[in-house]
């Protein structure tokens, strides 16, 4: 995978060997760059935000820790043959490690025309990028997982090991969509290659999941459908990467559908329409992961700094080149309405 | 003077009191938010809902059923489209059971463009609603219409839609909603709730009178000759500053505020055309197959020989969606310069 | 529950007390004539099909032997009290059961303006009766699971020991309308008393269950939820009527959702579209109940005989009567599309 | 000569060999069943989906998405109404995304009444469609322009919706599909499932030959000076009788099939009007918010100045259902005598 991304000048390595981290340390060292890239990336968006440079902010910090290593498992490219991902819109840090450059991110938060997702159309976090299989996030909840079994069944038909992978939060299980999924990914004989994924952030807007959901674990609801299911802490980054290894391993070869929750957090509350101001109290995976990386000795203090303010800087800068590119013209609304042959 | 916002929550309050209300709920609807848009905050009935809209749609039907008078939210209309088939259901049961049962329910989801919502905050739900048959629906475009029309659709005994005009619901109004004090910082501080913890804050309601504005009914909202202009929701301000610009230039439009759109005020409309010979219909859904269609049919099939130029429909463009870039968003929904453009031409206009 | 329904001649008993079959004798007799009472006038609905005064029949002939324990099992009346039922369209035992008059199934089928659930409007088989709690029956699939936890909901808060009955076909529950019935049935808390049941004849019309539906068993989505669940056998007339005995038992008290599936036959096939025709190899619940009956001693092959005749003779004379009943006139369609307050 | 049910398959058929289809899917449609009205029977990529309206939409759009081309049923319209969400997104994907991604799907449903359907084997579905944007939308009513149709629309790389008027379904045609037998008997036996046991059955498919009608484009059914008449679907041949027989009278309608709704042919509507100066629109979709009102709307927009009379709209009443009973479905939905009696009072109209 390091071919991924521009190649960057590596942090420098305190010790050879992480300890009892039970994965290699290059991986958490490039784990540790990707997760801060997105939460700096995220962090500069809500501040474009405040700044008045963009009108609505949604996005991933405090998803990190498990939408990097999904990122990284996921092969990349177009076609069956690769892995689709159906994501939501707290997806940035995945679209990070598959090597995605976060300047399209800052585009769309202040609505250019050079938005490479939508032309200024679409917000914040509404990814798309159809040469790497990433299907387009829309903002209704939970249709994704009515889709994603479409892509799922091309690739069970296409053989090969390429996986489809569908994302969303814990409110959305409450949709019928989500009960779809499970119906259409596990037809007898015909299960199809899918990791349903639920990230769970214990709330929908204001609404605790606690008050709403009955299952005591969303896996669960998979269990009826003779479905391989796990639940794993989605701040604990090296947790998650096991997990979602073993998960993708499976997916691949048996082609048959996975069912995976993961318990993160929602350090910035729900989007900009809920203030985009830190919450109190929620796990912050990054400094969780950064107390292992130094206790084990991987990467000092001082390195993990330098990668923050190196992505701050370089994001930074990118955040200024967008604020004077121009917006969409008024005539562009009667673009791409059809594809039209070629 | 109350906000659209703070009318809804007092009309849903005055229903609870007085009205039979029993549920008002939905996604976020309850303690802590009480609302995307604050409209039911501190009410006693309110409660979240899980995130699934036909839950709600099927939940608010279901207690209906069983005597109860819910208020059911969709956070937005652009989340309604996956219970279209409910919303028919809700409205044929009277007619399916000839009678038998009957759903005295209410529907209420912010509508349109204006707050730069992009292509899922910016929906418009007028023509699909009004080809549902077995619905009342209302779309207010001041606070007191929308306290009036709120009380009349808690008070029907069939499924009623209230259409907010997402962009009007934190604009006052001209007019106190009765009972509200004088002072707009008392009520505020009577019943929006506080920033920071709520779980112990309780709103100190206002002693609301009754006031229904009858379901059917438009207002005449400005008298004028020249021609007539129909519109609702979040263009009927728009058209009443074109009208009001214009009328510096010697056009004088009338402006009517249809409130209801189904049923609707025919009688409104025909005398107006009547008198002016010319009409034009503004809404910002877009345009094919668009409600605003449907009245200038009836212009035509009813008044052709009283025409004075073709009748003509403003609306919204028809593409996929509102894009959130400004450019977009102006290009796509008619703008008070689209409004006054079409006054102008349409008062041109020669037979 | 013997005052309901018009009091009639009681078949011969041959013995005082049925062996083995672990109910009272009565409710065995009672339970064979309605059984019969609903197989004959589902069959004579077919037959008005054929013999065209009618243009579609849909119903429930293999159903009885756990409709009609249904039917009496339910608390009868109007409002949160009483039992609502949100049924689907094979659910004539159920109605027969609760003392409902045969005739207005007649006058559906010939859509006559007489006709007391849809004066002429709807199907066969789709009932309605505000007054004993009967939602409509609709024809789309499924929807009736979605609308049932309000009912529920108003009974919860009523109290009293009213409970929701909603019932549905197997391949329905592959609509997320069905999921969503286990979401709000369960909400932590505020937990429904709802009776939720799934007729499983393995069928969606054409379609085989075990090619569509992976869950083993459709009773085990109940469990993530939390809820207490069965599987009955549902051409077993005793077993089901304890079951469900059971099953309302504990959803009047507890006020908690219990989710059952009932393995059921499909007599004459999906509904007249697919030819209401007999179907070879399926079990026929009232034979198998017949031979039970005989065989305990409960009652002899000439009294069935007998209950199955006067019915037939009862039901054919008001098929008869119906025959020369009005249409609904064509200004009807302007009635009743709103309550208007009186 | 094949009916329209034949025309559809064989249409599939040549698809699935020529054109990329690769699933032809939804509710019964794969063996043993073929579909309730029988039109993908035989079909080597037709398959059984589980009963789930939405699955369907989403694995459709899912497959088309990854490089394969489907085509989906469901199963009568009166089910599609949990979807619309969901058609929303498979017609703004291209939009949204500025031109990423484009999903070259067919969902085929059928519509509308005539076969004693009552309330949920009746609906229209043209008005609900046409106000979705980013959807082509056809509706045949004859089987060549059924095969033609389908042929375009599994040829397109954009959404396409494909009404099936449902009551001609079984209707032949005038005119054969290229490549038919000329022996109805001999493509029956070639093509038809048996009654029975199917599970060996093989059909033997003719040797079909390409037709393409663009999606677009009217047809010009029957030519006339004193009125146009603009139709589609199960209406048309209604309006073709009715045209016929007035003809006698001295009444010269001409009819045109619009065949495509979206995009519709403007030119042939304005040409038309342009010649006669008066045009009825049928169709039998409930007539608030219609989408005949839009074209009633065009015409009056474009043409009002050509207009010897109001342009006039004949569609379904606007009740909650199609009753089962004959008078019923009659009074709601327009008949033969509806149509001529429209048409003769058109012609009668002096402006
Ligand atoms: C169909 C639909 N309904 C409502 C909304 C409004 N909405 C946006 S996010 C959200 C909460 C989502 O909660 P969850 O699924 O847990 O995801 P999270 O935001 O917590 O990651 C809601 C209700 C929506 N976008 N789509
Ligand atoms: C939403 C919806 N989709 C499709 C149909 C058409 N339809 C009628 S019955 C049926 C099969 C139902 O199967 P199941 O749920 O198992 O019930 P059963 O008829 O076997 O009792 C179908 C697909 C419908 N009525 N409603
Ligand atoms: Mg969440
Ligand atoms: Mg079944």
């Amino acid at each position: 995978m390091s071919e991924r991304g521009p190649s960057r000048p590596r942090p420098q390595l305190v010790r050879a060997e992480g300890e009892g981290l039970g994965i290699d340390r290059e991986l958490l060292v490039r784990m540790h760059e990707l997760m801060v890239k997105a939460r700096v990336l995220e962090e500069r968006l809500i501040q474009m935000y405040k700044a008045g440079h963009g009108y609505f902010w949604i996005g991933g910090p405090g998803e990190e820790a498990f939408n990097v290593p999904l990122g990284l498992l996921m092969k990349r490219g177009q076609g069956p043959a690769y892995d689709y991902l159906h994501g939501h819109y707290r997806q940035s840090a995945t679209l990070l490690a598959l090597g995605e450059e976060p300047v399209g991110a800052l585009r769309q938060m202040k609505n250019t025309a050079t938005d490479p997702y939508s032309a200024g159309r679409n917000f914040a976090g509404h990814f798309t990028k159809r040469a790497w299989n990433i299907a387009p996030i829309t903002s209704p909840i939970e249709v994704q997982y009515a889709i994603a079994p479409g892509t799922a069944m091309a690739q069970k038909r296409f053989g090969g090991d390429g996986i489809t992978i569908v994302t969303g939060g814990d409110a959305g299980t409450a949709e019928g969509d989500f009960a779809s999924c499970l119906v259409w990914s596990s037809r007898p004989g015909q299960e199809l290659p899918i990791l349903i994924i639920v990230t769970n952030n214990h709330w929908g807007i204001s609404t605790a999941a606690a008050t709403q959901q009955g299952a005591k674990s969303l896996a669960d609801r998979g269990k009826a459908f003779g479905m391989r299911t796990a639940s794993v802490d989605g701040n604990d980054v090296v947790g998650s990467y096991l997990a979602l290894k073993e998960a993708f391993g499976y997916v691949r070869s048996e082609r048959k559908p996975f069912l995976m929750e993961a318990m993160v957090s929602r350090l910035y509350g729900h989007s900009s329409a809920s203030g985009a101001n830190p919450v109190p109290g929620e796990v912050d995976c990054i400094a969780t992961f950064e107390e292992q990386l130094e206790k084990g000795g991987i990467l000092n203090r001082a390195a993990m700094v330098q990668v923050r303010e190196r992505w701050t800087k370089e994001i930074g800068e990118a955040a200024r080149r967008v604020r004077d590119e121009p917006m969409p013209a008024p005539e562009s609304i009667w673009n791409n309405i059809y594809k039209e042959r070629s | 003077m109350a906000n659209m916002a703070q009318a809804v929550r007092m009309a849903l309050h005055y229903a609870e009191e007085n009205l039979g209300v029993t549920d008002v709920f939905g996604e976020d609807v309850g303690p802590p938010l009480g609302g995307v848009f604050t409209a039911t905050q501190g009410l006693k009935t309110a409660w979240n809902s899980p995130l699934d809209e036909r839950g709600i749609i099927g939940v608010a039907m279901g207690l209906a059923m069983a005597g109860q008078r819910p208020v059911a939210e969709i956070q937005f209309c652009d989340y309604i489209y996956n219970t279209i088939d409910l919303l028919k259901i809700a409205g044929n049961t009277c007619w399916c059971t000839n009678g038998d049962w009957n759903l005295p329910m209410v529907v209420k989801t912010p509508v349109g463009s204006g707050i730069r919502g992009s292509i899922y905050h910016s929906h418009s739900f007028d023509a699909t609603a009004t080809h549902i048959p077995g619905w009342k629906i209302v779309m207010p475009s001041t606070p007191l219409d929308a306290y009036g029309l709120m009380l009349s659709a808690c008070q029907d005994d069939n499924p009623v839609l209230f259409l907010e005009p997402k962009a009007l619901l934190r604009i006052k109004g001209d007019e106190p909603i009765p009972g509200e004090p004088a002072d707009e910082r008392a009520l505020s501080k009577m019943i929006d709730a506080p920033l920071g913890d709520r779980s112990a804050w309780k709103p100190d309601w206002p002693a609301l009178e009754p006031y229904f504005v009858p379901i059917g009914k438009a207002r005449l909202v400005r008298e004028g000759t020249t021609l007539s202009v129909v519109s609702y929701g979040r263009m009927l301000p728009l058209c009443v500053r074109a009208a009001a610009a214009l009328a510096e230039t010697g056009i004088r439009a009338e402006v009517i505020d249809l409130r209801s759109l189904w049923p609707y005020d025919w009688e409104a409309i025909r005398d107006s055309v009547e008198k002016t010979g010319k009409v034009l219909f503004v809404n910002e859904d877009t345009e094919v197959t668009n409600f605003g269609e449907h009245l200038l049919r009836r212009t035509v099939e009813e008044l052709f020989y009283r025409l004075l130029a073709p009748p003509r429909l403003l609306a919204g463009k028809f593409v996929p969606g509102i894009g959130l870039a400004d450019p977009l968003e102006a290009a796509s929904v008619p703008q008070l310069s689209d409004i006054t453009e079409a006054i102008r031409s349409l008062a041109a206009e020669q037979a």
